[in-house]
C-alpha cells in the first residue's frame, strides 16, 4: 500500500489503463464481464480519488507532487500535480466514470469490449490532462482524448456520426496544433518545458500576445466559445449517451481549465489586454447559445446548445479576473458536469425507449413516468440555476464577480447582459420541459413507456444529491478552491503591474480609484 | 586548326540534330541521328578524348543506332503523318526550353576559358582505363551487371512475346480484377 | 590556302564554345522529346540529350585536364545502352498490343 | 443586541420535512396521513411562531430582534454570505400571517382537493411552498431572501400547472415562473449593485448582504440608492405582479384556488411588499424611487381595478382585485409609510384569503363552473358562505368597522399627505373596488339562479373542514382592522407603534418621512390640523365606498340590463378594452416574444449557427479543399510528353536558381 501512498496521483491517473489490460484479455464475446470489469475499476478509481480529497489541505500549493524525467535531451519530464483547481476537475471525472458505465447497461450492446476499453483510455487521459504540469505531457493527454471519443461518436453514435466524428477531431485537432507550434516556441524560448520555466521567464507583450492567441483558441474551440463552437451540437446529437454525458460533464471543462491553467497565467499582460473581447464572447455565448437553444427540435441539441450558453458564464468569470468570479466559473464548471451529465443521461434513457430525440414525438410523459419526471425537473432546475442548487451558486458568483471586475471596461454591462442568460435559461427549459411531459399523453407510443428502472435510479439518485449538497452547503468546495485561485490572481495582478507599459498601468491604477 | 574543325562539325551536327527531331520518317531521323553521332566523336578527337570518340562510334552509332534501326524496321511503317502539335502548346514549349538554353548559357558565358595545354597520353585509353580500374573499380563492375539485367529483361521479354503464341494458363487464384489487367497478364 | 591556317590559328575555341554546343544539342534533344509524338523518335531524343551532356563532360576534363569526365562518359554510354535495350523491347511489347507507337494512346495510367 | 436563538430554524424546517414526506411517499399514504403531516407541520410551526411572537414580545421595544445563525454558506472573497434568520417586529407579523393563514388554507385544502389524484404531491407542494416563503420572511440577508424568492416562484409554477393534463394550466405556469424570473433578473443586479458598493469598506468577515450591515453603511449606499431601489422594485414588480410583469396574476388562476389563496392572495404576491419594507433604509434615501413606486402602485391600483370591473370569471374578477390591492400596498411604500403597507398586507390577506376560499367553496359547490354568468342566487343554498364573502366584500370595499376600512383609509390618507394626486387615483380605485365587489357578490349570490338545473340540485353548502376556515377568516377581516385603529377615533394605532422601532431609522435620517407625529405625542401644529384633515379623509372614503356598494348592487340586481345599454351609449370600445385585459397580453407577445422567437429562430439559429458559422466556414473549408484537390488531380492526365514538359519546367527553376545564383 506504501507504494500507491507515494504515486497516489499517478495510481489514479492509471489506473483505468489496469483496467484496458484486463479487458483485452477477455475471451470474444462476454459483454457482462466487460462491463463489470470496467465498472469495478472505475469505483476502485473514484474510492483512490477520494483519498486525494481527503489528503488535500487547502493552500495554493502543488500537492501530490510528482516529477522524474523523462526525455532528458528536451527537458521533457513526467510532473503531475494538482492543486485547488484541478482536484474538483479530476474528482469530476472519477465521479461521473463509474455513473456513465453504469448506464450503458441496455444502451451499448454491441461492441462493448471495445467501448469499454475506448472510455477507460478517455478517463485516463482527461484526468492527465488535469494534472499535468509539463507543456508536452498536458498536449499528449490533451490530444489522446481525441482518438477514444472520435471512436465512440463514429461507432456508436447516430446516423450521421461519422461527419459528426471527423468534425469534432478537425475542429479541436485545429486549435491544438496551433498550441503545438505555440509550445515549440516556448521551448525554443525557455529551453524547456516546465511551467514554472515559462512563467519564470518575462516574454515581450507582443509574443505574448501570439502565445495567448495560439493557446486560447485551442482552448475556446473545446470550450466551446462562440464562433466556435458548431462542433458541438452535431457531436452530442451523435453521440452515444455515454458519449455525450462524458463529453458535457468532463471534456468541455478541459477548455475553460486550459484557460485558467496556461493561457492566464503564463501570458498575463496578454491575458488583461484581451479579457475584455473574450469576455465580449463569453456573453455573446450566454445569450446565442440560450436563443439558439430555445428554437430547437431535437432535445439533445437544446441541451448542447445549453451547455454553449452555460460556459459561456464560465468564460466571462475566467476572464472578470476577481476571486469571486474565477470561484464561480470553477463552480459552474462542477455543477455544468452535474446538471448537463444528468439531463444527458436522461436523455439517453428517454432515447433508448422511444428511440426518437424530437420534442414533437413526446407529451404528456409525466402521467406515464412520473419518477423519470421528477428527476428530469431537479436536472431542468439545477442547470436554470434554481438558487438552493449548484447552478446558482456558480452563476451567482460569476455574474457578481464580474459586475465588480476591474479588469473588464463596463464591467456592469457585461454582467447585465450575462444575467439574461438566466432568463432564457428558464425560457427554453421550460418550454421544453412543457411540451415534453405535460399537457395531455395522446400520442400512442408513449402510453406504454415504462418508468426509470433501478439501474437508472442508482445512476441519477447521487447525481441528484450532490446537486442539492453543492447548492446548499458549498463551503468545502469553495475553501478548497479559494486559496489557489487567489494565489494565480494574485501573481497575475502583480506580473501585469511589473511589466505593464505606462498606458495600461495608468488605466489600471485610475480605474482602481473608481473602485474606491 | 582545331577551332575550325569545331565549328565545322559542331554546326553539322546541330543540323543534323534538328533534322533527326523534323523528319516524319522514322528510319530517316534515325539516320540523321548516326550522322550527328559521328560528328560529335569527331568533335571528341578534336578535345583529344580518343578513347570516348572511338566508343561513340562503335557503341552509339554503330550498337544502339542499330538497334533502333532494327526495331524501327521490325515494327514497321507508321503511316501516320506528324502533324504539327497546335501552335500554343508548341510556343510554351519551345519558350520553355529557350528559357533553360537562355539559363545556361547565362552560366555559360560568365567568363572565358581557354584550354591550356594537355599531356600527350590524355584521352588515351591507357589513361582512362588505369584511372577507370583504380578509382571506379566498384561503379565499373556495377556497369557490368546493370548491362548484364538489361540484357536479361530484354531477353525475359522478348522470350514471353514468343511464349504467347502457345495458349497460356493464367496462373490460379490470379486476382479477377478489371478486364484489362487480365489481357495484360495473359500478355 | 593559307587564309584556312590564318583562320584555324585566330579561331580559338574555348571552353565555352563547347558548352554551348552541348546546351544547343541538349535543347533540340528536350524539343524532341516534347513534341515528338513516335515513341522512337523520343527515344532517339533522349539519346542525343545524353550525348550532349557526354560533349560537356569531355570538354570539362579537358578544360581540367583530369580523365574522370571520360569515365564518367563510359558509364553514361553504358546506362543509355540498357536504357535503349530494354525501353525498345517494351516498346516492341506495347507495340504488338496496341500496334501503334503513338505515345499518346498509351493513357491507361489516366483511368 | 439581538436574542440568538434555536426557535426560528424549527418553524422554517418543519414544513421542509412536511414536503419531503409527502414528497417522496405521496403514492403509498392514504389520503388522511398525507393530510395529517402537511396541516401537522404547519400547525406545530404556527404554534411555535406563536410563541416566538411572544419571546419577541417580551423584549424591549428598540432590542426586538431575534437572531439564529445556522451555517456560513457562501465563503468567496469580499462576499461572506451566511445562512441565518431573524425576527424582528416586522418579520414577525408576516411570520403569524404566512403560518396562521397558510394553517387556514392546508385544513382547507384537505376538503377542497379531496379525491383528486395528486392529492399528496399537492400538499408536499403547499409545505414546500410554505418552507420557501418563511425562508424568505425570515432570511437575516437579501441573498437568503433571493433563494426564498425564488424558492416561492417555483412552488407557484409548481401549483399552478398542478392539473398538467391540461396543457393550458402548465403554460400559465411557465408564464408566471419566466415573468417572475424577469423580475428576478433586476433584483439579482440590484444585489450586485449593492455589493459592489459595499464591497472593500465592510470589514473582513461581516456578512455584507445582512440587512443589519447593509442598514449601518446606509451612507455608503446613498450614491447607488436609486439604481437599487428601482432594480429591487423591477423584482417586486416581477413577484407582486404590478405594471408592467402583472400579465401572469390572472393565467395563474389556473392553479387550484387554495393555491391562488394562498399564493396569489395572501403571502407570496406580497413578498415584494415585505422585500421593500425590509429595504426600507435603502428606499428611504432615494425619494426618486419612492416616489416610481406609489407612481406604479397608484397607476396598477386603478388600472388593475378598470380590468376587474368586465371579467365574468369569478376568479379573475379576484385575481384583479388582488393586483389592485397590491397597487395599494405600493403606493403605501412609495409615500414611505411602510408600516401601513404591511398592516395592509395583514388585512389583505384575511379578506382576500376569504373571497377566493368563499369562491373556492362556490365551484367547488357548482362542480368547477366558475362563470359568474351560470350563477346566481347562491345564498339560500351556501349560507355561510355568503355571509363570510359578505363581510369580506364590506371589509374590501373599506366599509367602517372592517378590516379594510382602517388599512385602505391610512394608505389614503398618507398618499394625500404625499400628494393629492396620487390620493385621487387610490380614491377613485376604491369606488371601482367596491362596485366590482358588489357586482361579484350581486351576480353570484343574488337574483335568480341560472345554473343548469343539473347542477341546481346538487348544490349544498361545503363541508365542514372548508366552511370553518371561512368562518374564522370572516372574523379576522371583521377584527382584523381594530390593531391598527387611529388615533383620531381614539384608538392605539398597536400596529404602528409595533411596526416603529424596524422603520424608525428612516425618521431618524429624516429624508422622506412623513411619518406622522401622532396626536399622543403632541406633534407639531401640522398635527392638530391633520385630525381634521383625517375626519373628513375617512368620512369621504366611507361614503365613496358605500356609493360604490350600492351602485354595484344597484345595476346588477335592479336593473340587469343597464350593463348592456351602458355599452352601446359608450359604443363598445371601453367594455371590449378592458373585457380583453387592455391587450396586454397580446401586445407583449407581439412586442416580446415573437420577434425573439423569429430573431432566434430564422436568424441565429438557421443563418448564423448553420448558415455563416457551420456551413461557410467550417463545410466551406472542406469543400474548398475537395475543389482543390479536384484541380490538381487534372495535372496527372496521363500523357507522357506532359510529364516530359513538366520534367522541363523543372529543369527550368533549377536553372534559374543556379544561374540567378552564381554569375553574380
Amino acid at each position: 500500500m506504501s507504494m500507491i501512498e507515494s504515486h497516489l496521483l499517478s495510481w489514479v491517473i492509471f489506473l483505468p489503463l489496469i483496467g484496458v489490460g484486463l479487458l483485452l484479455l477477455l475471451p470474444r464475446r462476454n459483454d457482462r464481464m466487460a462491463r463489470n470489469i470496467a465498472f469495478v475499476i472505475l469505483v476502485l478509481d473514484f474510492l483512490l480519488s477520494l483519498k486525494l480529497v481527503i489528503g488535500f489541505e487547502p493552500t495554493a500549493a502543488l500537492q501530490f507532487v510528482e516529477r522524474k524525467t523523462w526525455v532528458a535531451t528536451y527537458g521533457i519530464d513526467y510532473h503531475v500535480a494538482i492543486d485547488g483547481i484541478s482536484l474538483w476537475l479530476v474528482m469530476l471525472t472519477t465521479f461521473l466514470g463509474p455513473l456513465i458505465v453504469l448506464s450503458t447497461w441496455s444502451a451499448v450492446t454491441e461492441r462493448v469490449r471495445e467501448f469499454m476499453i475506448f472510455f477507460l483510455v478517455l478517463q485516463t487521459a482527461m484526468m492527465g490532462t488535469f494534472c499535468a504540469q509539463d507543456l508536452v505531457l498536458f498536449y499528449i493527454f490533451w490530444e489522446s482524448v481525441l482518438l477514444p471519443m472520435a471512436l465512440m461518436i463514429g461507432i456508436w453514435g447516430g446516423a450521421r456520426r461519422i461527419y459528426a466524428s471527423v468534425k469534432f477531431v478537425l475542429y479541436t485537432m485545429v486549435g491544438s496544433v496551433l498550441m503545438l507550434g505555440a509550445i515549440f516556441y516556448l521551448y525554443h524560448q525557455t529551453g524547456g518545458f516546465s511551467l514554472a520555466g515559462v512563467r519564470a521567464v518575462n516574454l515581450s507583450p507582443l509574443q505574448q500576445a501570439w502565445l495567448f492567441g495560439a493557446f486560447t483558441v485551442a482552448f475556446a474551440v473545446k470550450v466551446p466559445l462562440f464562433p466556435v463552437h458548431t462542433w458541438l451540437p452535431d457531436a452530442h446529437v451523435e453521440a452515444p449517451t455515454a458519449g455525450s454525458v462524458v463529453l458535457a460533464g468532463v471534456m468541455l471543462k478541459m477548455g475553460t481549465y486550459g484557460l485558467i491553467r496556461f493561457s492566464i497565467p503564463l501570458f498575463p499582460l496578454a491575458a488583461a489586454k484581451y479579457a475584455p473581447w473574450l469576455a465580449v464572447l463569453a456573453v455573446i455565448g450566454i445569450v446565442y447559445g440560450a436563443l439558439v437553444a430555445m428554437v430547437q427540435r431535437d432535445v439533445k441539441k437544446l441541451v448542447a446548445y445549453s451547455s454553449v450558453s452555460h460556459l459561456g458564464f464560465v468564460v466571462l468569470g475566467l476572464f472578470a479576473m476577481t476571486s469571486e468570479s474565477v470561484v464561480g466559473a470553477m463552480y459552474v464548471m462542477l455543477a455544468h458536469g452535474l446538471a448537463t451529465g444528468a439531463l444527458f443521461l436522461l436523455v439517453g434513457v428517454i432515447y433508448e425507449r422511444r428511440h426518437t430525440r424530437a420534442i414533437k414525438d413526446f407529451g404528456g410523459l409525466a402521467h406515464v413516468m412520473p419518477l423519470f419526471t421528477v428527476a428530469f425537473m431537479i436536472a431542468t432546475l439545477a442547470s436554470v440555476g434554481l438558487p438552493g442548487m449548484s447552478g446558482f451558486i456558480g452563476e451567482f458568483l460569476v455574474l457578481l464577480g464580474s459586475f465588480k471586475s476591474s479588469s473588464l471596461p463596463a464591467a456592469r454591462i457585461f454582467a447585465a447582459v450575462g444575467a439574461t442568460g438566466v432568463i432564457l435559461g428558464a425560457v427554453y427549459m421550460l418550454w421544453m420541459v412543457q411540451r415534453v411531459f405535460f399537457g395531455r399523453c395522446d400520442n400512442p407510443d408513449n402510453q406504454g413507456l415504462r418508468d426509470l428502472n433501478l439501474r437508472e435510479i442508482c445512476v441519477l439518485v447521487p447525481l441528484m444529491i450532490l446537486m442539492f449538497v453543492m447548492g446548499v452547503f458549498p463551503k468545502p468546495w469553495i475553501s478548497t478552491m479559494q486559496p489557489s485561485v487567489d494565489a494565480l490572481l494574485e501573481r497575475h495582478v502583480e506580473r501585469v503591474e511589473a511589466h505593464v507599459a505606462p498606458d495600461l498601468r495608468t488605466v489600471w491604477l485610475s480605474r482602481e480609484e473608481e473602485q474606491r | 586548326m582545331q577551332g575550325l574543325f569545331f565549328y565545322l562539325f559542331g554546326t553539322v551536327a546541330v543540323i543534323s540534330a534538328l533534322l533527326t527531331i523534323t523528319r516524319r520518317d522514322p528510319v530517316t531521323s534515325a539516320f540523321w541521328l548516326i550522322f550527328c553521332f559521328l560528328n560529335v566523336a569527331a568533335l571528341f578527337a578534336t578535345l583529344s578524348a580518343h578513347l570516348i570518340a572511338v566508343l561513340q562510334i562503335l557503341i552509339y552509332a554503330g550498337a544502339i543506332m542499330v538497334f533502333f534501326l532494327f526495331v524501327t524496321m521490325f515494327l514497321g511503317k507508321e503511316k501516320r503523318s506528324a502533324e504539327r502539335p497546335n501552335p500554343v502548346v508548341f510556343g510554351v514549349g519551345v519558350l520553355t526550353v529557350g528559357a533553360i538554353a537562355g539559363g545556361l548559357m547565362r552560366l555559360v558565358r560568365s567568363g572565358s576559358h581557354d584550354f591550356g595545354e594537355v599531356g600527350p597520353e590524355h584521352g588515351t585509353i591507357e589513361a582512362v582505363s588505369r584511372l577507370l580500374l583504380s578509382n571506379y573499380l566498384f561503379a565499373f563492375e556495377l556497369t557490368g551487371l546493370l548491362l548484364t539485367v538489361a540484357m536479361v529483361g530484354a531477353v525475359l521479354l522478348a522470350r514471353r512475346e514468343a511464349k504467347g503464341a502457345r495458349a497460356t494458363r493464367t496462373p490460379a487464384g490470379a486476382p479477377s480484377g478489371p478486364a484489362g489487367v487480365e489481357e495484360v497478364a495473359d500478355a | 590556302m593559307p587564309d584556312l591556317q590564318s583562320l584555324g590559328d585566330n579561331l580559338q575555341v574555348g571552353l565555352e564554345h563547347y558548352l554551348t554546343l552541348s546546351v544547343m544539342l541538349f535543347s533540340i534533344g528536350t524539343l524532341g522529346v516534347i513534341f515528338r509524338r513516335n515513341v522512337l523518335v523520343m527515344f532517339m531524343s533522349v539519346e542525343l540529350m545524353l550525348t550532349s551532356v557526354n560533349i560537356s563532360l569531355v570538354a570539362f576534363s579537358r578544360y581540367l585536364d583530369d580523365l574522370n569526365g571520360h569515365v564518367l562518359v563510359l558509364f553514361v554510354l553504358a546506362v543509355a545502352a540498357a536504357e535503349a535495350g530494354v525501353g525498345l523491347a517494351i516498346l516492341v511489347e506495347i507495340f504488338k498490343k496496341r500496334d501503334t507507337v503513338d505515345v499518346d494512346e498509351f493513357r491507361q495510367l489516366m483511368e | 443586541m439581538h436574542e440568538s436563538t434555536e426557535i426560528l430554524r424549527w418553524i422554517v424546517a418543519l414544513p421542509l420535512i412536511g414536503a419531503a414526506l409527502n414528497g417522496f411517499l405521496n403514492r403509498r399514504l392514504p389520503e388522511a396521513v398525507v393530510s395529517a403531516i402537511g396541516i401537522g407541520s404547519v400547525a406545530v410551526s404556527f404554534g411555535l411562531a406563536l410563541k416566538a411572537f411572544f419571546l419577541l414580545r417580551a423584549l424591549p421595544a428598540e432590542g426586538r430582534i431575534l437572531h439564529d445563525f445556522v451555517y456560513q454558506w457562501i465563503p468567496v472573497g469580499d462576499l461572506q454570505v451566511d445562512v441565518g434568520f431573524t425576527l424582528d417586529p416586522l418579520s414577525g407579523a408576516m411570520l403569524l400571517l404566512v403560518t396562521g393563514v397558510g394553517l387556514l388554507i392546508h385544513i382547507y385544502s384537505s376538503g377542497y382537493m379531496h379525491s383528486d389524484g395528486g392529492f399528496g404531491r399537492y400538499f408536499a407542494y403547499l409545505n414546500l411552498f410554505v418552507f420557501s416563503m418563511l425562508i424568505l420572511i425570515t432570511a437575516d440577508n437579501l441573498l437568503l431572501l433571493f433563494v426564498g424568492w425564488e424558492g416561492v416562484g417555483l412552488c407557484s409554477y409548481l401549483l399552478i400547472g398542478f392539473w398538467f393534463h391540461e396543457i393550458a394550466n402548465s403554460a400559465a405556469g411557465k408564464k408566471a415562473f419566466i415573468v417572475n424570473r424577469i423580475g428576478d433578473f433586476g433584483f439579482l443586479i440590484g444585489i450586485f449593485v449593492i455589493v459592489r458598493a459595499l464591497m472593500g469598506h465592510v470589514d473582513e468577515g461581516a456578512n455584507i448582504l445582512a440587512f443589519s450591515t447593509m442598514a449601518e453603511h446606509a451612507d455608503l449606499l446613498a450614491p447607488v440608492a436609486t439604481l437599487a431601489g428601482l432594480l429591487l422594485f423591477v423584482g417586486a414588480t416581477g413577484k407582486s405582479a404590478q405594471i408592467p410583469l402583472f400579465v401572469w396574476l390572472p393565467d395563474a388562476m389556473a392553479g387550484p384556488t387554495p393555491v391562488s389563496a394562498l399564493i396569489h392572495a395572501a403571502t407570496m404576491v406580497t413578498a415584494g411588499v415585505y422585500m421593500m419594507a425590509r429595504m426600507s433604509f435603502l428606499y428611504d434615501l432615494t425619494p426618486v424611487a419612492l416616489s416610481v413606486v406609489a407612481v406604479v402602485g397608484a397607476l396598477t391600483a386603478l388600472f388593475a381595478a378598470t380590468i376587474g370591473l368586465a371579467q365574468t370569471d369569478i376568479k379573475k374578477v379576484l385575481a384583479y382585485s388582488t393586483v389592485s390591492q397590491l397597487g395599494y400596498m405600493f403606493l403605501a411604500c412609495g409615500v414611505g409609510a411602510y408600516g401601513v403597507g404591511i398592516f395592509h398586507v395583514l388585512t389583505h390577506a384575511f379578506f382576500k384569503a376569504l373571497l377566493f376560499l368563499g369562491a373556492g367553496s362556490v365551484i367547488h359547490g357548482m362542480h368547477h363552473e366558475q362563470d359568474m354568468r351560470q350563477m346566481g342566487g347562491l345564498r339560500k343554498y351556501m349560507p355561510l358562505t355568503f355571509m363570510t364573502m359578505m363581510a369580506a366584500t364590506l371589509a374590501i370595499a373599506g366599509i367602517f368597522p372592517f378590516a379594510g376600512f382602517f388599512s385602505k383609509d391610512e394608505i389614503l390618507y398618507k398618499a394625500w399627505l404625499q400628494s393629492p394626486a396620487l390620493w385621487l387615483v387610490g380614491f377613485l380605485a376604491a369606488g371601482l373596488t367596491a362596485f366590482y365587489m358588489a357586482r361579484l357578490m350581486a351576480m353570484t349570490f343574488f337574483g335568480e339562479c341560472r345554473a343548469p338545473d343539473e347542477t341546481k340540485r346538487h348544490l349544498h353548502e361545503s363541508p365542514w373542514s372548508m366552511v370553518g376556515p371561512l368562518v374564522v377568516l370572516g372574523i379576522l377581516s371583521l377584527v382584523g382592522g381594530w390593531m391598527g385603529w387611529p388615533e383620531f377615533l381614539g384608538g392605539s394605532n398597536a400596529i404602528h407603534h409595533w411596526f416603529a422601532p424596524v422603520f424608525e431609522h428612516g425618521a431618524a435620517h429624516g429624508v422622506a418621512a412623513t411619518e406622522v407625529v401622532h396626536l399622543v405625542e403632541g406633534g407639531a401644529a401640522e398635527g392638530g390640523h391633520s385630525v381634521a384633515l383625517e375626519w373628513t379623509l375617512a368620512f369621504l372614503s366611507l361614503g365613496w365606498a358605500a356609493l360604490g356598494l350600492f351602485g354595484g348592487f344597484f345595476v346588477y340586481l335592479k336593473r340587469p340590463d343597464l350593463p348592456g345599454r351602458a355599452q352601446q351609449w359608450v359604443s363598445g370600445i371601453p367594455h371590449r378594452l378592458i373585457e380583453n385585459k387592455y391587450f396586454v397580453d397580446e401586445i407583449y407577445d407581439a412586442v416580446i416574444v415573437w420577434p425573439i422567437h423569429r430573431l432566434s429562430e430564422t436568424f441565429l439559429w438557421r443563418v448564423v449557427d448553420a448558415g455563416i458559422i457551420d456551413g461557410l466556414m467550417v463545410n466551406g473549408v472542406g469543400r474548398f479543399v475537395g475543389l482543390v484537390g479536384q484541380l490538381l488531380r487534372l495535372v496527372q492526365n496521363g500523357l507522357l510528353r506532359w510529364y516530359a514538359y513538366s520534367f522541363a519546367t523543372g529543369v527550368l527553376v533549377i536553372v534559374i536558381y543556379v544561374a540567378r545564383h552564381y554569375t553574380g
